[in-house]
């Protein structure tokens, strides 16, 4: 246990670290953008003297490295700053869509991760032998398929055609299960294929890679049948690299799924940070950017324990 | 016809001081407005399918998507700037005035509207009015509304506009001044934009709650997600407003709009795609509403940048853009051809006896030659949000390489266009939305000094005739000043106007009381009010 | 590069004839194309298969056969370039931070992270509303938002091999960091990186049509096939080819790249045991 | 009474369907119940393949394609997965050549153990744990009722050979296949799992099918052997049979090469050509003392002269290669000094200029891992030549054809990826690679423990020869001390980074020892088969629990004659004896002599 916590406060220093190179790299590209909150905000109305206001009220004529010091200086203390587009806390404005993404993200991750697991350990067993050759051509149609297509489609089948599901995922103020159900099962079928079968393959990768070990064929000398020498023997080995195969994918879930909100029109953090671009709303773009990276962050962290605890050399910090 | 009994109701309002009104507002064109009965033949058309209804029925909910949507939702009238902002204004709030079907102004909050020289105004308000926290509609309301518009803090979108109000003061419990710079007849219609909501008086706070006259009292509003306006049970029209509940969402990507109204969604959308009506129609439980505007994607040819300034070019370009094809091909014909100014033909001051602007390579290749301009290559800047542009461009490009000019499209991204291409380069594209006064069309987009200036083209006789219409009381006289202004503007400016685009929403059929206000989609953006849910 | 053909599963010809077909059309397609590909040729849009034009129309009546000869090239060659750019690139960082002080090689790989933290979209929205759509900033972009992965990839693998006896025995030998990265290293981690770089090649194809889909793709009237299915998405109702067809051929270049990949890799394992 | 195992005509090939190679040729053999069959014979020579047939198992990528392979009723060779899954490791079982590689490292060692015993529903898994307590016990594992509970990795190499073969008994099966068990040890733990093993088979009247590629081993376990030679069988005989008059040319190879001929030659030696004192090494952060966390080795010296050969010996873990690290600059030392050619040697790689680098060249144990895979031959040999002596072109080509010979290759090779060559060819392209920069020390890491035994004998045969042509000093590092005593002018014993015992290589042909040396010495197995039988056993704590930092005797937990508490109290003095080898322990000549 020792080495979990030794590592998980390396890490936490590290991710500040990258978390503080983000927030800069954002903020140079962002520099880059033409034309600013200002001009966004008044659009074709925006007269000299009206933009020179606005910047003023901004803070945006201060120089850059300035506002980058005063913007982080106020991340340390805890306040994102106000959102410049619509004159409200920026954590107001994220937290408000933030449980959105989750719920999305972790519906779509408790549906496709097992699901993946399942093709990937399934094709490992059964490697070159047909059922892997028709799961290998299933999972890359899968990834080819443009997912604003793919979700179209299912808008098309669903909704419009058979009307058994709404085209929009809204979920109505009082919504009990089933509407939830309703509401999420298009997105959640859209992003499940999208994600598993990318983590399908290396699920599949990571099994037969241990497949290969002596002692999966020292189980199978035992008298042990291919299924037992593989969800026994070769699966808690393959955990580490799964996981991290995993968590990789699934940090797609939050930034990744523009798509998928913009089409089902779901309020989650993605469009929300697109809008922050279109409205050069930088206070809410770097927000986000941090939260992306955090997420990200904070899942290969879990990938890596998980892989740790899996392990029990490392887990004794042997 | 559904409607006598509403506008019955509205005479009913103002018959007392109908000479005055005449008077008044005769010059904006309200005279059929006051007797609403004759319709012109394309309002006409729209509404031959609706059979004569029955009282509009009370209670129901429905939702409503429009195609913009983002962070930037405001409930503050003055910093309304997309489709839903207008439809979130005139849900909650209500204007002095507000626009009807025949592109003119109807009295809403006011009462009556006089002057006698166009620029020195008198406003009695409505009595009786009730904002929705209960307290009660007075003149300094209106006039901390209309002010509040010249402080620069405000950020007001019609700032330019509001710049012409020279004071506005308080002349009564019930009545009040709007004294402007210069006469303008227009002033009735201007008001009746969604920018000049009444609100109350002190009001600075827009970010959550919206204390208005309107139909609707804000039950639910997160910017970018979605707007949920409950019933006014006190609305100062009686009867209305007939749903008890209208949420209102923005979806920006079209197919998803139109596949959420046909599987039921949504009850109405705004900006249908031309390709998207047959779908629409097929489905048998939705369809579509045409309403002929006066929007326009137009070429913008700066003549203060190479080779634009020239004239030759400006009419080689204007020769070789084929109309036809544009209506046909990128509208589906869901468009009317336009003649290179920006008044549509469904306007009363509309230039009919200026002679159609053919597509015609041979004369466009002669003013190329003439200009010395054969095998130039030239940049064509175009945008999503300016729509259609993209396509027109394409085809432009095509007919240039006949007529011997070479366009190189440049297709930049919707984000940040007006800011940093629109009037920018030489050739662009810009996308004008409706304006019902000329006047106003005329002084923000053509005039010398307009602050968009598109093309930046500079024509005192035009700037003159602008003035004097809009000090002018007689009809005739004014209608052949605007006259000329199409001329000019047809002739020398460095505008090119393919198309006015139809807007087209669509609907479920059980929504009723639709019908086309030409200053926007979705009933100018307020069929708030007047929409009910048939069982 | 026959022999390897030959070595190859059935699958791995498949996949290879596959690739070389499309590569022939994107080399070649413009000059095939019956019609121009941005001429509207018909009234009717979304036209089905057979009929005057072999694959329909599109939504503004152009020849879908036409316009899709003409944007494979793009939905080719950008992410070809893209993936070799991003591979490149990674693989030289990789290679260099995996012979460089640790502390130099921990600097990088933050940084890198930080890179991939960023999701690829708004990142590619960020720059293209900064610098405008082209293809060469959409392939700039593209090869930024790939290269950390590849650098994550090649790094392993560098870091793998430079625990080799031969390297340290080069170390020993005193020889310098250049040559330790290139000559002894780099051979060693080709072949991975050969597969990781078809693997790229699908990923931008993809990133490609997502960024078309919010109007940052390539620009019109030229259309990769992502900004087909894209723009002919609302015939998608009629089933019309103009959105199906580009959407296959989308799908059948990428199985095919990675059908070759899998292969390969299959070829390498074997080898591998075969040593 | 009809044999217990019977292979007939069996064939089994590999590679691709289309142009297969056949890798077992045509074998017959027979065994009687309770009887040990030895297969021997070279990497590639098909050993492992055969024993694997025996329980229905080809590799992937081999194929049974013919013949049978009767284990007392049943066919091994024509049953269904299913069937065999049934037999394996119940009438069959299977020990294997890495059991650090064969355990699950995932799970803890008793569930493996008893796994089979389960799976195939011979006992509750209570009976299961108790049998198999019992076989810990038997093949005298330390605490055997606790070592179930550990994890794979938290035993020593040894131990886990052991585990090994109880999962293997664990069921009482008919035939237990020994694969190669005891390669991957050091000699003082293999004489103990041997023990092991055969005290276990011959309890239970096991048959026992044997493979390994060491005659000696060899000796002491089986009954009969079977030689076999590129998938063939040679000779199948008894075993003292083969060992007295073997038939075939190959086992006498086989033989000669056991056979350690210990000539010590004393050549003339002048003058030093690397002189190392008290270098004090290790890994990790250097600490407050000067010294680092991890430390490895303390306090050695050590003399090089020209021409001369100085052994290292020690078993893993005594930091010998770390040793060579130091030396070759990879590893620099926390204290001590080098001096190479009466010049400072600075001990940092990074601070030693080319001449110095040149000087010093390393040879390694692994010539797969040591010979980059993607170069040519020429490109290996060549590279050296010009960075050391910027030979390019034609002068190169000729430089690199006489190093070829040198390491008596044919020059064909040159233009040859190494990834093609046999184990032998690398390592001498290994070598090869080191002359090429004509140092005046070479380190030399196990560079024969990865060969099989004949191969080996001739690399040595080749190292003596070019040092006594090129006159150029030699560290040889090796765990077998056989191989060092024939081998070195010099010998050095290092147990747990401490020299425990240094002289020339004369004094080493003979005790007295050092415990620790008598113990090395002493379980080289030979060619009698009586030998094991004769065997003490080391002692064998579960944890060895010294550390490498106190100057205390580190071998006092196995020294098998250690002196009450002295040992564990005082350090031991460096006495001299009077064979001129020094030897650190508490114990006198007399009282070593008596041991």
């Amino acid at each position: 246990m020792k080495v979990i916590f030794q590592l998980i406060i390396k890490r936490i220093g590290l991710s500040i670290i990258t978390l503080f190179i983000v927030s800069a790299v954002v903020f140079f590209i962002a520099n880059l953008l033409p034309g600013d909150a200002a001009q966004e905000m008044l659009g074709q109305s925006a007269t000299p003297e009206a933009v020179a206001a606005l910047r003023e009220a901004y803070g945006l004529n201060d120089p850059p490295l300035t506002r980058y010091a005063k913007w982080l200086t106020g991340l340390v203390t805890g306040d994102a700053g106000m959102s410049l587009a619509n004159s409200r806390p920026v954590s107001e404005l994220i937290s408000s869509r933030l449980s959105k993404s989750l719920l999305l993200a972790g519906l779509t991750t408790v549906i496709a991760v097992p699901f993946a697991m399942l093709l990937g350990i399934v094709a490992a067993m059964y490697s070159g032998r047909r059922v892997d050759k028709i799961m290998n051509i299933a999972t890359l149609s899968m990834v080819a398929v443009p997912e604003f297509l793919l979700a179209t489609i299912f808008v098309l089948i669903f909704a419009v055609e058979l009307n058994w599901l709404p085209s929009l995922s809204y979920i109505p103020a009082d919504a009990g299960v089933y509407e939830y159900f309703r509401a999420f099962a298009l997105p959640v079928a859209t992003l499940c294929i999208v994600l598993s079968a990318q983590m399908a393959r290396m699920t599949r990768a990571a099994v037969l890679e241990q497949l290969s070990q002596p002692y999966v064929e020292m189980a199978l000398l035992k008298g042990s049948p291919l299924s037992r020498a593989v969800l026994r023997h070769a699966l808690p080995n393959a955990v580490g690299p799964i996981v991290n195969a995993v968590a990789l994918s699934l940090s797609y879930l939050l930034g990744g799924v523009v798509i998928v909100e913009v089409i089902f029109n779901y309020p989650g953090v993605a469009s929300l940070m697109v809008d922050a671009v279109t409205n050069r709303d930088m206070p809410l773009l770097q927000a986000c950017a941090m939260l992306f990276c955090t997420g990200y962050l904070i899942l290969v962290l879990i990938a890596d324990l998980s892989a740790i605890l899996a392990n029990p050399k490392l887990r004794t910090g042997g | 016809m559904k409607n006598n009994k509403q506008d019955a109701a509205l005479r009913g309002g103002h018959l007392g001081s109908r000479r005055a009104i005449l008077k008044s507002l005769g010059a904006a064109g309200l005279v059929t407005a006051a007797s609403g009965l004759v319709l012109p033949a394309h309002v006409l058309a729209q509404l031959t399918d609706d059979k004569p209804e029955a009282q509009p029925r009370q209670g129901g909910r429905i939702r409503v998507a429009t195609n913009s949507s983002s962070t930037r939702d405001t409930l503050d009238p003055a910093k309304a700037s997309l489709s839903t902002d207008y439809v979130r204004m005139y849900m909650v709030y209500s204007g002095l005035t507000q626009f009807n079907r025949e592109l003119g102004a109807d009295l809403a909050l006011a009462e009556t509207i006089e002057s006698d020289n166009q620029q020195d105004w008198h406003i009695t308000l409505r009595s009786g009015v009730t904002f929705h926290d209960g307290k009660s509609l007075t003149p300094q309301d209106v006039v901390y509304s209309l002010m509040r518009h010249k402080d620069p803090d405000v950020t007001s979108r019609v700032a330019p506009i509001a710049a012409q109000f020279e004071e506005v003061v308080v002349t009564g419990e019930r009545s009040l001044r709007i004294m402007l710079k210069a006469p303008n007849a227009d002033l009735p219609v201007m008001l009746a934009s969604s920018n000049f909501c009444v609100v109350a008086d002190g009001t600075t706070d827009f970010s959550r709650t919206a204390n208005g006259t309107g139909p609707y009292q804000l039950k639910e509003f997160s910017a970018g997600v979605r707007t949920i306006g409950v019933r006014n049970p006190n609305f100062w029209k009686p009867g209305k407003p007939y749903l008890d509940e209208i949420e209102l969402v923005g979806i920006a990507d079209e197919s998803s709009r139109v596949n959420a109204l046909l599987s039921g969604d949504i009850q109405m959308v705004l900006a249908v795609d031309p390709r998207s009506t047959k779908r629409v129609k097929r489905s048998g439980t939705c369809d579509v509403m045409q309403t002929e505007s006066s929007l326009y994607t137009n070429l913008v040819m700066r003549q203060d940048a190479y080779p634009t300034n020239n004239p030759d070019f400006v009419m080689a370009i204007k020769y070789m853009t084929d109309r036809e094809l544009i209506k046909r091909a990128l509208f589906r014909g869901y468009a009317t051809i336009a003649n290179d100014h920006p008044v549509a033909p469904s306007h009363k001051y509309f230039h009919h006896e200026l002679p159609q602007r053919p597509y015609d390579i041979d004369r466009a290749k002669f003013h190329l030659k003439k200009a010395g301009m054969n095998g130039l290559r030239v940049p064509i800047f175009a945008s999503p949000v300016a729509t259609g542009s993209v396509d027109m461009a394409a085809l432009m490009q095509l007919s240039g390489i006949e007529a011997g000019v070479h366009l190189g499209i440049n297709r930049v991204p919707a984000d940040g266009y007006w800011s940093n291409h629109w009037m920018k380069h030489p050739l662009g594209f810009g996308n004008i939305n409706p304006r019902v006064s000329l006047d106003e069309l005329f002084s923000l987009f053509f005039k010398s000094d307009a602050p968009w200036n598109e093309s930046g083209w500079q024509n005192q006789q035009f700037d003159q005739l602008l003035l004097a219409a809009r000090g002018e009381g007689d009809d005739a006289k004014r209608k052949q000043m605007y006259w000329d202004m199409q001329e000019l503007i047809h002739q020398h400016c460095g505008i090119g106007i393919p198309v006015f685009m139809n807007l087209i929403d669509g609907y479920d059929k059980r929504v009723k009381g639709i019908f086309p206000i030409p200053t926007g989609g979705l009933m100018g953006y307020s069929f708030a009010e007047h929409v009910w849910l048939d069982a | 590069m026959m022999a390897a053909i030959k070595s190859m599963p059935m699958s791995g010809k498949v996949g290879a004839v596959l690739a070389a077909c499309w590569l022939f059309l994107a080399l070649f397609g413009p000059w095939l194309a019956p019609h121009s590909a941005n001429e509207i040729v018909a009234y009717d849009v979304f036209e089905p298969l057979g009929g005057d034009y072999i694959l329909g129309t599109d939504y503004i009546g152009r020849d879908v056969f036409s316009r899709i000869l003409d944007g494979t090239r793009f939905t080719i060659f950008i992410p070809l370039l893209a993936a070799a750019l991003a591979c490149s690139v990674g693989t030289l960082i990789a290679l260099y931070s995996a012979v460089s002080h640790p502390r130099t090689d921990e600097i990088i790989s933050r940084f890198m992270d930080a890179l991939i933290s960023i999701p690829s979209k708004i990142f590619s929205l960020v720059m293209i509303a900064a610098f405008g759509s082209s293809v060469p900033i959409l392939l700039t972009i593209t090869a930024i938002s790939y290269m950390p992965g590849s650098f994550r990839i090649a790094r392993s693998l560098a870091v793998n091999v430079a625990n080799l006896d031969f390297v340290t025995v080069a170390r020993t030998r005193g020889e310098s960091r250049l040559y330790l990265a290139v000559k002894e290293i780099l051979p060693n981690i080709l072949h991975p990186m050969l597969a990781d770089f078809g693997l790229r090649f699908v990923f931008v194809v993809l990133l490609l049509s997502s960024l078309s889909f919010l109007g940052l793709g390539v620009q019109p009237p030229e259309a990769d096939l992502g900004s087909l299915v894209r723009e002919n998405l609302s015939g998608l109702a009629e089933g019309a080819p103009a959105v199906i067809v580009p959407a296959i051929a989308i799908a059948t270049i990428t199985i095919a790249v990675n059908l070759v990949i899998d292969s390969l890799r299959g070829a390498a394992t074997y080898a591998a045991r075969g040593r | 009474m009809t044999a217990h195992i019977i292979v007939e005509h069996l064939y089994v090939e590999a590679g691709p369907t289309e142009q297969p190679v056949t890798i077992v040729d045509d074998v017959s053999f027979s065994l009687q119940r309770g009887e040990v069959l030895a297969l021997i014979g070279e990497s590639g020579s098909g050993k492992t393949t055969i024993a694997l047939t025996l329980l229905g198992y080809a590799r992937p990528g081999c194929r049974i394609i013919g013949g049978s392979v009767m284990v007392g009723k049943d066919n091994m060779a024509d049953k269904a997965e299913s069937q065999l899954a049934g037999l394996r490791g119940r009438k069959v079982a299977y020990v294997a050549q890495s059991a650090a590689a064969a355990f699950n490292p995932s799970r803890r060692i008793m569930d493996q153990v008893v796994e089979s015993a389960l799976m195939h529903g011979l006992m509750t898994r209570k009976e299961a744990e108790a049998k198999a307590v019992t076989l810990f016990a038997n093949l005298s594992l330390p605490s055997p009722e606790t070592i179930g509970r550990r994890y794979p990795h938290e035993v020593s190499g040894g131990q886990l050979q052991r585990l090994m073969a109880a999962m293997a008994l664990i069921c009482d099966p008919e035939l237990v296949i020994f694969d190669e068990p005891t390669t991957a040890l050091d000699v003082t733990t293999q004489v103990d799992v041997l023990k092991a093993f055969k005290v276990a088979v011959k309890a239970t009247n096991t048959t026992a099918v044997y493979v390994s590629h060491d005659l000696a081993v060899v000796a002491q376990m089986a009954d009969r052997i079977l030689v076999l030679q590129r998938g063939r069988v040679v000779e199948n005989n008894p075993t003292d049979r083969i060992l007295n008059d073997a038939e075939h040319p190959y086992t006498q190879q086989l033989l000669n090469a056991v056979q350690n001929n210990d000539t010590v030659q004393n050549k003339e030696h002048s003058d030093v050509v690397l002189d190392i004192g008290d270098i004090e090494a290790g890994y990790g952060k250097i600490t407050k003392a000067g010294k680092p966390e991890i430390p490895i080795l303390s306090g050695i010296s050590l003399k090089v002269l020209r021409g001369q050969t100085v052994g290292i010996i020690g078993e893993s873990g005594s930091g010998k290669s770390t040793f060579a690290r130091v030396i070759a600059g990879l590893l620099p030392a926390s204290a001590g000094y080098m001096v190479l050619n009466n010049q400072e040697l600075p001990s940092a790689i990074a601070d030693r200029g080319k001449r110095e680098c040149q000087h010093i060249q390393m040879v390694f144990q692994n010539a797969d891992t040591a010979l980059n895979p993607s170069h040519k031959v020429a490109d290996i040999l060549g590279r050296p030549l010009t960075f050391f002596h910027g030979l390019k072109g034609e002068a190169q080509k000729e430089r690199v054809a006489e190093l070829l010979e040198l390491v008596k290759l044919p020059v064909a090779l040159a233009d040859r990826k190494c990834g093609a060559l046999s184990g032998g060819q690398k390592q001498r392209i290994n070598l090869a690679r080191a002359l090429a920069a004509e140092p005046s020390v070479i380190l030399c890491d196990e560079v024969t423990s990865a060969l099989d035994t004949v191969v080996a004998a001739a690399i040595l045969d080749l190292l003596e020869e070019l040092q006594a042509r090129l006159n150029i000093a030699i560290v040889f590092i090796s765990h077998d001390i056989s191989t060092v005593k024939s081998l070195c002018d010099e010998v050095l014993v290092l147990y747990k980074g401490k020299k425990v015992e240094h002289g020339s290589g004369s004094s080493f042909a003979c005790a007295p020892y050092h415990p620790y040396t008598d113990l090395l010495v002493s379980s080289v197995p030979t060619l009698d088969p009586e030998w094991l039988d004769s065997r003490k056993r080391d002692l064998d704590a579960l944890d060895i629990s010294v550390q490498n930092t106190d100057d205390l005797c580190r071998f006092r937990d196995r020294c098998p004659v250690k002196l009450g508490d002295q040992c564990n109290t005082e350090a031991p003095p460096l006495r001299t004896l009077t064979s001129g080898k020094s030897v650190l322990c508490h114990r006198d000549q007399a009282m070593l002599v008596a041991q």
